[in-house]
């Protein structure tokens, strides 16, 4: 085999790599300053994202429906491990963009962390799994990149590892990932026993009726389940909100901004297939005798879980008193939202849900990002630690309330656009869907409640009597470097970034979106 | 043929009890010694399955390493050995919900063929190109995944300074 | 021209904040009042002018149902008999009111305010006698109510005087809607029946033609029940504003307000608008025969009605006013009966007597300080011209001829029965008109002798009373003439002629001087019998007083209570709708909000639920899984299968 | 052509971000731009072609129309579209008067006064998208936009219970924004129109059929009711008015709820004819409910502001009465009510501030006789409850004139019904006046001062335009008649 | 060649991933979670096995490549589980599960 015509198109993900070696061969060496360290996972992260970017620039997005061969949207082949769409493109530029955000963030971590190598390195595997999850064609393929990306995360969670707190969400995230990760593969057994094969085209081809429909069903089923954890929808969220909370909170904004994606991205990849194809289970349900199409099964089986998804997350965020714990079930009702994508399972909505995530990154994973630096200033994790926030520190506050502002939907944020667009898409399908749409819009009523009280937290009540600004770093012995306020340069910029974003892209999504339609066009055209 | 099939029935039995029995007795090295037994036992299914690279993969892999990692675990984790469990019921809920999901699973039977059939055997030469060329990403994959592992656990596990 | 002296009437009340701001406003009204006299007399020297201005206000556009043909609000002014016969009511009388504030008002507070709601009232009167539509009338009428209820609330500090302020805006309010209604209701007729060939509503706008028949009875054929309607409603407009059974109970109650306001704007003027509302309505559009009795009936029982609670009352001011109802109904009595110009006239020599009694009675206040009769007495010594001029206008009122009460009165009877061949329906109503000249008389006498005769005052704690300055006798020595001389104007034919114009063909020819002698005599006899009556209880000082064992005396308190009116209003206006209100708030507050606090609440106890499964026990959430992932089974192969089987599709 | 229209969203949009920045000279900031605005205003006016029927090129029936592409992709074409017709500029021209009014009557806020004056002027910019956008979303992004300032105009600067308020005003209105934006959605899939834009949406829903239009009409009239507010949707606006700032006060009873007489007679209205005529007793219905409901509960309130709050549910109850009409005779009053409610309630809410701080309460029963002691405000006061029970010569009559005759034009005796509660209306305008302003001094602080001069001139300027539109309300009439409302019969 | 019926394997493997799920659900001993979950990937790869045992040819071949893989995989997962375990156990001093609750609600 050609190795240039391999590594080629695996170009960002070598560059990954090649860091993240690099990061812990610098450990073997001692050299282990966070700064250096975190510099050049930021610099791993800046180049692949460039490289990315990079190939949905020269790529002329708009010539996209000509195939061209090469790194993009080969359509996928039976034996392939691997196809390259320009969706999968689109995710990897987010998923480059929330490590970017995150390493960013870190840098400002303390500078004589022992375990910074291991942080970074850790991190960059999780996003090379993610990477891969995005170029994947095989079942496995797709899961054991998955696992990369869940093991790696076990293990950042853990990285704080003399906080019990740290490491009771670790152990939880294990056990429950674990669980999922044996789910998913029983899934992937199933669906194997029944086509004879994992690859994702070669299942799609199998299109007419199929012999084993109880043994599909149920392979899709334990896939639902095993996935849906990683994605974090109801009911097999429970972890993720001690787990975001006990996490360091970094690394959550990694979790929440990152790697749940991977899920709803397995999901698009997965059942995008099934769902467009609309196959009849042969001989119909054994249970109702009924012959029946896969897609709508599937649809509704979705659309019950993006409902409960987001009205549980939503109902469970209303009273939580802990920031971070609020913003875990905000996550989680968020990722119902987006499902609504999936299950709509029109380019449109594709691209809504995809635009959503994007968003979401500088929403929530940029929130967690404030939340940290929060934490650094010696305030409390409680929302009504926040009081008076607002008049202590009015930058940080802005950029938060554009935050929670942009996820609760509120015009002219990025948040806006995304639900805009994804629940116009719902509209536009139109039926069932509809009804997608209104509770999904329902529900981000809902959720103006908890978000509304933090800024009325922040903005309208009075500052405690002593403020506890500037006090020590939470966690850390060494004083941070560059200190941005406290803050730390890195996070400030990371902070500052997403801010801006959500404004800017809340104004004018036409670039992002135009390049997001397109791939979803594509991607929903050329299937997984 | 009635022989393979008595003996599949025996060591189905056997895995489903010694599985079960390593779950339930209250002595942890009791434990281990029950789920080595379930390893050896799959493995020799895999050999009547004719898939004997799998078997001594199984035999090495999980009835040598990972008993022998739960082991040392249990080692370091308890200060006498033969310590017992607490007693731990059995609870109405997590039965029901085991028994319904085996019930799903079984609900399938109806459609495979319900007589025995063809087991094939493969060359291992054949699975050998198979695995490490069509598809060697996957081993790649694997490869991360270990490097990841081992770099975290390690970090974990190590005595911290700090 | 009545818009220069609108503009003028509201430049004045920016004028006075001097100390000579009065006279000011007396000049204003001077030059009002030359413009009146000049349109009155121009139109008496030659009767049957019509001159109309309009200008376009609002163009609505066409509206399809109702108003096809467009919808266009005008405004404008006509000059015609009637109004210039109104204009000059209120631009003579005005003039006087304002001359006789300047010493009646002179130690008030708050005088630069008085004038210009004062020159306000006039230049809205003058609006509202000039009007020329409906509608424009009706923002009149609006006006001056406003004016008048400041002025009842002139003396804001006395919660009674706020209280009547309040009163009376409100149950012309009451009136008001009506009247909305009914111009609602003539502007559909007319929009419907209008002639497209004419232009419609587009073109012309609603504003009363001066052609000699009402449009709007002639071409429904005089009878329809939207018409029916359409004039009850007008009825209503009118009862309100001129105090018309049963939305009189404010009257009385406005004379809280200076005696000054109570003469030009509670009997000369503003009470009569709604009187000339009915005669306007009468003669441009028409009433059906059923609206004609239901008006009849009314004015014909208020005049009875009201003049019995003025037989019993001992304010002064309070017995002109009930007077003042009572004089009303006669006047809507003429012209539900038809007799729209003898309404009129009766209105005109009204003004004039009602005003010279108020100011009168204002004399004798603003000397004595009460208005209690039972405390005055004596008064005829002291204050000569004052005593005078409330004889005069108590004569006219009693209906004593020469004096102009007489002829108008007179008229209104002598029509009224020349009738009841063809309309015998209005029998009881033309008893209960001729019984009342009887109590007026009586009444208005009594006031007069236990206010002027005798020795002295009964309550000796009186000031010692005086006549006024001479610009308070003035207005009074004017009236007086006017009060004997007005009436007399009907042997003048132009006049004749005028009012004989104003009636147009469409009406019964009135009658004017030619009523059936006997009946005159009737009723001059029955005003004697009224004023001997007096004499005999209350003259020289006189006091009667009625034992309370008598068989009267509950009569009496009935009378004295108003007929429990006012009390029953008050129920409804306060213990009624405050109640409905209080249980409307409760249900506000707690069944509306208190659903959207239950949602609140449910939500907060379902996420106070729910957050217990989060018990931090991994075990359990690997139980959420597996409960998950089985609950994924049954959708997947049992619920969703079934659903889209049945439900079909998405 | 000069895009005056967004010239005049970037003055607004430069006027707010430099108010911001301005620090205690904002108060000046806000007053040069709202006077700018104001002028701004009145070029659009003089420029404004169809007096009457206007048939402008461009985007057809509105003049001053821009579009350039904002965002176009396969199954959305969004577009920034703005034009204004005659019923958009009148309730522009309020935004102006209130702004203008609002800014120099809050001249002496002290507390951060930068944000202040900054976020009234960001409400202001907001109304003034919505009433010019002509695009769905970009209508639905200014809707929006205005809640934000709102919510912290309420929650910073109101009164004790400011946060329950701000948070109950955020989430009804919010809520009902979010069943809006389904309409909508659903109007532009459902109908198939090609773009967001007006133009486009209006033609294409003529295809739908009557029970599809009956839905989405209502779906937008719960939306944009909850902003009128119709009963029982209504009880956001008491608890946000009572604790709102003043100047908040204003721009919510005069600009914010007419948001939603406008949001129904652009996007529902015009665009859904048959709808409107199907969903016709259920709008009727809520009307009289609202009309009656307020009025009613007016009469039982205690506090000034709460009252007045509750007499514009009435009022608004008037213009959806109107509205759901159908006729254009309808709208025209509806229009010309909004305005005269704007301009009316901004006065009266003034007075009500005016009254809380220099009396510290606003409880009528413990108030008498201030009139001595303040009679500036007392004069207002009186104005502002006259002209709202509908006295000829000030604004509101010619509206309600209107309103009631398109009525009884389209209901018959039905009118009856509003009819009989303008006396209620007038009972408690006069219960207030008489308890408040006459009878014996009460409750009166002996440093009482009347109004500072800001104050006065805010409110005179309110007047003035109460006296000027009421002698004169064909200014404001030959402008809204200009614009035909397509869908109607005869029109 | 031999022959055995497929069903068999199919319960097999259902009562396998039922045990490890029950055991899963039930025990609190970390170790014996991590046993729980082993049992059943072992179902998951014996799925694996017999499914590429019956289909024959190269799709069966790549069963069995990845029954070889998720063995692999399972090794890695349970070194990543005990490193949890041993630190938690250093940090706790237990390893009990119901010990680590401080995160909930």
């Amino acid at each position: 085999m050609d190795v240039a015509s391999f590594v080629l198109p695996f170009l960002p993900e070598v560059v990954l790599l090649a860091a993240t070696l690099l990061i812990f061969l610098l450990d073997v060496l001692h050299v282990r300053r966070t700064e250096i360290v975190g510099a050049l996972a930021v610099a791993g992260a800046a180049v692949a994202l460039l490289l990315v970017v990079a190939d949905l620039r020269f790529a002329p997005l708009a010539s996209l429906a000509t195939l061209p061969a090469g790194r993009i949207d080969a359509v996928g082949s039976p034996t392939a491990l691997f196809a390259f769409t320009s969706l999968g493109l689109v995710f990897q530029g987010v998923f480059l963009i929330a490590t970017l955000l995150v390493s960013l963030a870190s840098v400002s971590r303390p500078s004589d962390e022992r375990g910074a190598p291991i942080f970074f390195g850790l991190l960059l595997l999780a996003t090379l799994g993610m990477l891969l999850v995005t170029v994947a064609a095989d079942l496995i393929f797709l899961l054991l990149a998955v696992e990369l990306t869940s093991i790696s995360t076990y293990l950042l969670v853990a990285y704080t590892r003399r906080d019990p707190r740290s490491l009771e969400a670790a152990m939880k995230f294990y056990i429950i990932g674990a669980l999922s990760t044996t789910l998913s593969f029983f899934g992937a057994s199933l669906l194997y026993g029944a086509y004879g094969t994992t690859n994702l085209y070669a299942i799609r081809l199998a299109a007419g009726p199929v012999g084993f429909p109880v043994l599909v069903l149920l392979g899709y089923g334990f896939l639902i389940a095993g996935l849906a954890f990683k994605a974090t929808l109801v009911p097999f969220h429970a972890w993720a909100v001690d787990v975001y909370d006990g996490a360091p909170t970094d690394v959550t904004a990694f979790l929440a901004g990152g790697s749940k994606k991977v899920g709803l991205f397995a999901f698009f990849l997965v059942f995008l297939a099934p769902i467009l194809f609309v196959r009849t289970v042969g001989g119909g349900s054994p249970f109702t005798g009924a012959a029946v199409g896969l897609g709508p099964v599937f649809q509704l089986t979705l659309g019950v879980l993006a409902v409960l998804t987001m009205t549980v997350g939503n109902v469970l965020a209303l009273l939580q008193k802990e920031m971070k714990r609020m913003l875990a079930y905000s996550s989680i009702s968020q990722a119902g939202y987006m499902l609504i994508g999936i299950t709509v399972g029109t380019a449109p909505a594709i691209a809504g849900a995809t635009l959503q995530i994007f968003a979401h990154v500088f929403m929530k994973g940029a929130a967690f990002l404030v939340v940290g630096g929060v934490a650094a200033l010696g305030i409390g994790p409680l929302v009504d630690d926040y009081r008076g926030l607002g008049t202590r520190r009015p930058l940080l506050s802005v950029a938060f309330a554009l935050m929670l502002l942009s996820l609760a939907g509120v015009p002219l944020t990025i948040g806006f656009v995304s639900k805009f667009v994804l629940f116009s898409a719902a509209v536009q399908a139109q039926g069932f869907f509809v009804w997608l749409a209104v509770a999904g819009l329902l529900n981000s009523a809902l959720s103006v409640f908890y978000y509304a009280r933090v800024l009325k937290v922040m903005f309208f009540d009075p500052a405690p009597a002593a403020p506890a600004d500037r006090g020590a770093v939470v966690g850390a012995s060494g004083p941070s470097i560059l200190p941005a306020g406290g803050l730390g340069y890195g996070r400030a910029v990371a902070i500052g970034l997403s801010a801006a974003l959500i404004v800017l892209v809340g104004l004018y999504p036409q670039p992002v979106l135009g390049a997001i339609q397109l791939a979803a066009q594509h991607f929903v055209a050329t299937g997984a | 043929m009635i022989l393979e099939e008595l003996a599949f029935l025996v060591l189905a039995a056997v895995a489903v009890v010694t599985a079960i029995s390593s779950l339930l007795v209250r002595e942890l090295v009791h434990t281990i010694l029950w789920i080595a037994v379930f390893f050896v036992d799959l493995s020799a299914i895999y050999f009547l399955l004719e898939a004997p690279f799998l078997g001594v993969l199984q035999l090495g892999v999980y009835a040598g390493a990972v008993t022998v990692l739960l082991l040392f675990g249990i080692m370091v984790t308890r200060k006498r050995i033969f310590s017992r469990e607490a007693a731990t019921g059995i609870g109405a809920v997590p039965l029901a919900l085991a028994v319904v999901t085996f019930i799903f699973l079984v609900a399938s039977v109806g459609e495979f063929p319900q007589g025995p059939t063809v087991i094939h055997a493969y060359d291992p030469s054949f699975l050998s190109e198979n695995l490490f060329n069509v598809n060697g990403p996957w081993l790649l994959l694997l490869g991360l995944i270990m490097l990841s592992a081992v770099g975290g656990a390690i970090y974990l596990v190590r005595e911290g300074r700090e | 021209m009545v818009a220069a002296f609108a503009i003028v009437g509201l430049a004045g009340t920016r004028l006075k904040r001097l100390e000579w701001g009065g006279w000011v406003a007396v000049a204003f009204s001077g030059a009002a009042l030359v413009v009146g006299v000049l349109i009155g007399a121009g139109e008496m020297l030659d009767p049957g002018r019509y001159t109309v201005v309009q200008y376009t206000w609002l163009h609505l556009g066409p509206a399809p149902g109702v108003f096809p043909n467009g919808v266009s609000l005008v405004v404008g002014t006509l000059v015609d008999p009637i109004s210039a016969l109104m204009l000059l009511v209120v631009t003579v009388v005005g003039f006087l009111v304002m001359l006789y504030s300047i010493g009646y008002m002179h130690h008030d507070r708050g005088l630069p305010r008085y004038y210009a709601e004062l020159s306000l009232f006039l230049a809205a009167m003058s609006g509202l006698v000039l009007a020329n539509n409906l509608l424009e009338f009706f923002l009149f009428w609006e006006l001056v109510g406003v004016c008048s209820y400041f002025l009842i609330g002139f003396y804001y500090e006395k919660p009674s005087a706020a209280s009547a302020a309040k009163e009376a805006f409100l149950v012309t309010r009451v009136g008001d809607v009506m009247f909305l209604l009914g111009i609602f209701l003539y502007f559909s007729r007319y929009a419907l029946a209008g002639p497209a060939g004419l232009g419609g509503w587009a073109a012309n706008g609603f504003v009363f033609t001066n052609g000699n028949q009402p449009f709007l009875a002639s071409s429904m054929g005089g009878n329809s029940t939207l018409l029916t309607v359409a004039g009850i409603m007008i009825l209503g407009g009118a009862a309100g504003k001129s105090a018309q059974f049963p939305l009189h109970v404010w009257l009385p109650d406005a004379m809280e307000g200076p005696t000054t306001v109570s003469a030009l704007i509670h009997a000369a003027t503003m009470v009569a608008a709604g009187v000339y509302l009915l005669a306007v309505t009468s003669l441009f559009l028409g009433f059906t025969s059923l609206d004609q009795l239901v008006i009849v009936a009314i004015g014909g029982f208020t005049t009875f009605f009201a003049a019995t609670m003025a037989v019993v009352h001992p304010d002064i001011k309070r017995v002109i006013a009930y007077s003042t109802i009572s004089q009303l109904g006669y006047m809507v009595l003429a012209v539900g009966a038809g007799f729209a110009m003898v309404g009129l006239f009766h209105l005109f020599t009204h003004a004039f007597f009602k005003a010279l009694l108020f100011l009168a009675a204002g004399s004798v206040i603003h000397a004595v300080g009460t208005q209690d009769l039972f405390k005055m007495g004596g008064l005829r010594k002291p204050m000569r011209v004052t005593a005078a001029a409330f004889a005069i206008g108590g004569l006219a009122l009693a209906g004593i001829p020469p004096f102009a009460g007489f002829w108008s009165k007179d008229d209104i009877l002598g029509s009224l029965y020349s009738e009841l061949g063809t309309h015998p329906a209005y029998w009881p109503f033309f008893l209960l008109a001729f019984a009342a000249v009887f109590l007026t008389a009586y009444y208005i006498f009594r006031a007069w002798f236990l206010a002027f005769s005798g020795d002295g005052p009964r309550d000796p704690t009186l000031p010692h009373a005086h006549e006024g300055p001479w610009v308070m006798q003035v207005p009074l020595v004017v009236l007086s003439a006017l009060a004997v001389g007005s009436g007399l104007l009907i042997f003048w034919p132009n006049f004749d002629t005028l009012l004989l114009n104003g009636a147009g063909a469409a009406g019964i020819p009135p009658v004017f001087g030619t009523s059936d002698l006997l009946l005159s005599a009737a009723s001059v006899i029955l005003a004697a019998g009224g004023i001997a009556l007096a004499w005999r209880l209350w003259g020289n000082g006189r006091v009667f007083v009625l034992a309370p064992t008598s068989a009267v005396a509950p009569v009496r308190t009935l009378l004295l209570n108003r007929y429990y009116f006012k009390v029953g209003y008050d129920w409804i206006g306060t213990r009624a709708v405050y109640t409905v209100a209080r249980a409307a708030d409760f249900v506000d507050q707690f069944v509306i909000d208190g659903t959207v606090h239950g949602f609140e609440r449910m939500f907060a106890g379902l996420s106070e639920r729910l957050r217990r499964i989060q018990s931090g026990l991994v075990s359990d959430y690997a139980a959420y899984v597996v409960a998950g992932l089985l609950a994924v089974f049954v959708l997947l192969l049992l619920v969703a299968p079934y659903l889209i089987a049945t439900v079909g599709g998405k | 052509m000069l895009p005056l229209i967004s010239i005049v969203l970037a003055t607004l949009l430069a006027g707010t971000v430099a108010t911001f920045l301005s620090g205690t000279k904002a108060r000046w900031t806000a007053l040069a731009t709202s006077l700018a605005f104001l002028a701004e205003v009145a070029v659009l006016f003089v420029r404004y072609p169809g007096w009457p029927g206007y048939t402008g090129a461009g985007i057809p029936g509105f003049a001053e129309g821009e579009s350039y592409a904002w965002i176009h992709l396969s199954w959305l074409q969004i577009n920034y579209t703005v034009g204004v017709d005659g019923i958009s500029l009148v309730l522009i021209l309020l935004t102006a008067i209130l702004q203008v009014a609002t800014v120099i009557y809050s001249w002496g806020e002290e507390r951060r006064p930068s944000a202040y004056f900054g976020l009234v002027l960001l409400t202001c910019l907001g109304c003034f998208g919505v009433f010019v956008a002509l695009d769905i979303l970009l209508f639905f992004l200014f809707w929006e936009a205005v809640l934000v300032p709102m919510f912290f105009l309420i929650g910073f600067w109101g009164g004790p219970r400011r946060r329950y308020a701000a948070l109950k005003f955020f989430v009804y209105t919010h809520v009902a924004s979010i069943v809006m934006l389904v309409g909508l959605l659903a109007l532009v899939f459902y109908s198939g129109a090609t773009s967001f834009d007006f133009s486009a949406v209006d033609a294409a829903a003529r295809g739908l059929t009557g029970v599809v239009q009956a839905f989405l009409f209502l779906a937008l009239f719960f939306g944009f009711g909850v902003k009128f507010p119709i009963v029982p949707f209504h009880t956001w606006l008491p608890d946000a008015h009572v604790e709102a700032p003043t100047g908040a006060s204003v721009l919510l009873a005069g600009l914010l709820l007419k948001l939603g007489g406008y949001g129904l007679i652009r996007w529902a209205v015009e665009v859904l004819p048959s709808g409107l005529h199907t969903d016709q007793p259920i709008l009727f219905a809520v009307a009289f409910l609202s009309i009656v409901w307020g009025s009613v509960l007016s009469l039982s309130q205690r506090d000034l502001k709460r009252m007045v709050a509750y007499s514009s549910i009435n009022h608004m109850g008037i213009v959806l009465l109107a509205i759901a009409l159908g006729s254009s005779l309808g709208l025209l009053a509806a229009v010309l009510l909004m305005f005269a409610h704007g301009i009316v309630s901004g006065l009266l809410f003034m007075s009500a501030g005016s009254v809380h701080h220099t009396f510290g309460t606003r409880d009528i029963p413990n108030l008498g006789g201030i009139t001595p002691r303040t009679p500036a405000l007392s004069t207002m006061i009186m104005v502002g409850s006259l002209a709202s029970l509908g006295l000829p010569a000030l604004i509101s009559f010619p509206a309600e004139f209107t309103a009631l005759l398109a009525t009884y034009n389209g209901l018959g005796y039905w009118v009856f019904v509003p009819l009989a509660i303008l006396v209620v209306t007038a009972a408690f305008y006069l219960w207030m006046m008489q308890r408040m302003l006459f009878g014996p001094e009460k409750g009166v602080p002996s440093d009482a001062r009347d109004l500072p001069w800001y104050e006065g001139v805010g409110m005179g300027i309110l007047v003035a335009a109460t006296v000027v539109f009421g002698i004169l309300p064909a200014l404001l009439v030959d402008v809204i008649v200009s614009s035909p409302v397509k869908g109607f019969p005869g029109t | 060649m031999t022959d055995l019926p497929i069903v068999g394997f199919v319960a097999l493997s259902a009562a396998l991933l039922a045990i490890g799920v029950f055991g899963i659900l039930t025990r609190r001993n970390f170790i014996l979670l991590l046993i729980a979950i082993e049992i059943s990937m072992n179902a998951a790869i014996l799925n694996f096995v017999y499914f590429g045992a019956y289909l024959g040819g190269t799709p069966g071949l790549t069963g069995q490549s990845i029954a070889v893989v998720l063995v692999g995989f399972a090794a890695t997962e349970v070194a990543v589980g005990l490193g949890i375990v041993l630190a938690l156990n250093r940090v706790k001093g237990t390893i009990n599960v119901e010990k680590a609750t401080e995160l909930r609600f």
